[in-house]
């Protein structure tokens, strides 16, 4: 049985490609591991920059409560604060930010600010972080999201807190890409269907070409479970 | 010019509806000594600072301490899910949400650090939040006439970071991640210090590692071992989860109370 | 990843023409083994820039290489008196003085790392520096129309920057004072390290003392003891006296290619 | 006999109040010993800042070569750069900037630019450094100048590198300082008249009160000699 959270980090690690400029910050325990699998497999060059600021960690002993803590700074091997990751990227240099939100819509907009009204919410959402200004300059935003329904992946947003160079989003069911200013769907995984895909997305769901993403190996569940032996990969569907 | 205080006197100096900002970043380092006894002491309308805040402004939200927060984040991490209080005040009414980028709030302490009244963004081109929010706006590049975005300059009047190491003098020193302290530093009119533990004199002088603060930026210096705690500080400890998951069960004001005479 | 390189090939890959930062400060770790090497090469029409330069700035105006410099100070310091080279190119017309204050460099390098093309700053409030330069106009506060002045932004194509240590793979670490190296590492769009040590691959990743500049920013790395010597190097070495006198005392083109290849 | 560089760094010293920011630059030995001096004596609590960023040197040793080196640094306290001091200075927390020119009129405009015309210079001169930010923000420029004649204290200046809060101008031969927007004399050095500082000076001498500098006392130089045993403060006479 492939856990979704497995077929999630894995998914997110295999778009890392070698040599490129990574960045995760608070709430990203998924990307953060992802990170660290694909400089443990096919991108050892990939540079993990992240919010306190230790560039590549070596072997960090993660923690629960953070993914912006000083595990990712002991076995660090240079300081670059998140300021600095900010400037990168509003200079072009950043090339993958990983960034989460709660509403998404078919041109690859997000919010992470507000359900309902911003002045007067119906729910206030904890805000989009780093979202509003990497989102549109990073060279790709990855976007992941533990629920896919259909107040997720919705016709109208109730709030843009950002949209720009989203380059694909993972789900539990599938992993969406842009194609035109068009989010279409680039691989449902083996686990769900096109179907559960429709049913659970507001917007019409597009392809080029359907294609199962392909699951999990051998040696990536191998590897992530020597990376995150406490499986905090799964955090965020307790 | 020892500065060397109590908690008490130290936060009795930070009046209602300050301009506060607060270090560290969400559960990391987060000042939070000096959060509860500024709920014990019953503050009111504080206008919070932070990148990414966490229980710190939670805890002054259910205390009902917060006019506003202008912060890119607010919520306790994956495991500790969302800031309740926070939302609940923000949805009431009762609390301002200055939503931010985390770099726009960096970008505004750094403009007031620079001493000018906004500062020019990259990023933002396509957000509801500069509409949104009249602490944005464009501005043009006078070189090219290219338009972006720009923030208006934060200045906090005060801010309580917590660090590793001071003297009595003011000079403080943080190790690990420093996050976006030094810059909050910088960017307040004046700092109050807690630390883990106060160093003589010439410890500065006499060693390699120089103060990140120095003194003269610093209005008070408050020795607070497990000053940061329930929330982690590096190199010393991490959270303490059972006052974390206790602080979020209290129901209402009067638990809050109790939760936080006991931790005094 | 290993990008350790001899000093001849990481100078070869600067192009003629390149807007080029210099790191340290007057004659504090200015990185002298690259600058001779530089004038070795007889680049031309290189752009320097610099908050305050010196020696450097100095032999590569008598050597020929240079069109332009962007600096709020040249000069030896008290000592050894005023820039000579610098000055007669200048006054010929050969070398573009583009006179900065040293903290409108600083703004620049900083609208380049932030990824902006212009810097508001206060000051210059009085100066006919702001109508002699065109990097420097009027821009007005979108928020309160107030009229300030701003710089335009100084990305280097490359700088130099002498390090006390640095890895294979690019880590650089500066001990003592940094100067504006940090800050020109972060505005450039790459770096060339001379490092005074090479350290092993788990050097930082296993100490307290993390790199300034991470590998990812620099293109190569040169094994350089010494390596801002006539200049002084912080915690290592002074100036070297008779060296910079014997510079200063040369007299034309020729002494200087003599000076040069004595110093290989 | 009184030397003309003891009676200037003492002056200088005597400018600095105690608890008061201080910065100076590079080139500037006289002033880098005159805040030492003043820290040794009656302002222990001023606040010595410089370009290496080490706040509050203990005791440094001096180097003959440089202003700025890491003699200010490894016994210093705290690490406050270059950049921080000129931020500090645009926020209107900088008390006191040492800085020094070539030219200077009587309106307490300064040029450290250039003599003749700015692109076609008869003489290119250093430039400024933190001049053209620093005189207008600082809450007090204090000025230093080891030559006095009619070429440097000039009618007209060839350029003005900056204008602002000049508040003294100290010189072998006297103390200027600023009064309604005009440069006045303060006081007569001991070893100097009032008819040489005339003679000297291209633009019209005024005072309100005339007085002599007070000497050096035996403290101060008795204090010197401990700063500064080498005797840096007269390197600019050489």
């Amino acid at each position: 049985m492939i856990r979704p959270c497995d077929i999630m980090t894995v998914s997110l690690a295999r778009l890392i490609r070698d040599g490129e400029t990574v960045f995760h910050g608070v709430s990203s325990h998924m990307p953060l591991i992802a990170v660290l699998l694909a400089k443990a497999t096919h991108a050892p060059n990939a540079v993990h920059l992240n919010i306190p600021g230790g560039v590549d960690p070596y072997k960090p002993r993660l923690q629960s409560f953070t993914s912006a803590g000083d595990d990712l700074w002991q076995t660090a091997e240079a300081a670059f604060p998140l300021q600095d990751v900010f400037d990168l990227s509003m200079r072009g240099g950043l090339d993958v930010a990983f960034l989460s939100g709660v509403q998404f819509d078919s041109r690859g907009g997000v919010n992470a600010s507000v359900i309902g009204d911003y002045r007067k919410p119906k729910i206030r959402l904890p805000g989009g972080a780093g979202s509003a200004v990497l989102i549109p300059t990073a060279k790709r935003a990855i976007i992941w999201r533990t629920k896919h329904d259909k107040r997720t992946f919705t016709q109208k947003l109730d709030f843009v807190t950002a949209r720009g160079n989203v380059s694909e989003i993972v789900t539990p069911l599938c992993i969406f890409t842009m194609f035109g200013g068009e989010l279409i769907l680039k691989s449902v995984h083996q686990t769900s269907s096109i179907e559960e895909v429709a049913d659970n997305t507001a917007f019409p769901i597009r392809y080029l070409s359907l294609a199962t993403t392909p699951p999990p190996t051998e040696e990536e569940l191998r590897t992530l479970q020597v990376i995150d032996p406490q499986d905090y990969r799964n955090l965020e569907f307790h | 010019m020892n500065k060397l205080t109590d908690l008490t006197s130290a936060i009795q100096s930070i009046p209602d509806g300050t301009l506060l900002g607060l270090g560290g970043n969400t559960l990391n380092r987060a000042p939070m000594a000096a959060v509860m006894e500024l709920a014990r002491q019953k503050k009111h309308g504080l206008r919070l600072v932070k990148t990414a805040g966490g229980m710190d402004v939670d805890l002054l939200c259910f205390a009902g301490c917060v006019a506003s927060v202008d912060a890119g984040f607010v919520s306790y991490e994956t495991e500790y899910s969302l800031c309740q209080h926070y939302r609940q005040a923000v949805q009431a009414g009762t609390v301002k949400a200055n939503e931010h980028a985390c770099y726009t709030v960096i970008s505004a302490l750094r403009a007031a650090s620079y001493g000018i009244p906004f500062m020019p963004v990259r990023g933002l081109q396509i957000s509801d939040l500069v509409a949104a929010n009249d602490y944005f706006a464009a501005v043009a590049d006078p070189f090219t006439g290219e338009t972006l975005n720009a923030v208006k300059a934060i200045r906090p009047q005060v801010s309580v970071i917590h660090a590793h190491l001071a003297d009595e003098r003011g000079n403080a020193c943080i190790e690990g991640p420093k996050y976006d302290d030094i810059l909050l530093s910088r960017a307040s009119q004046t700092v109050i210090v807690t630390a883990e533990r106060i160093v003589g004199d010439q410890y500065f002088s006499a060693g390699n590692i120089k103060a990140d603060i120095p003194h003269f930026m610093v209005s008070a210096v408050v020795y607070a071992p497990r000053g940061a705690a329930p929330c982690a500080c590096a190199n010393t400890y991490g959270v303490r989860d059972e006052d974390i998951r206790s602080f979020l069960a209290l129901d209402t004001a009067g638990d809050l109370d109790t939760w936080l005479q006991r931790r005094s």
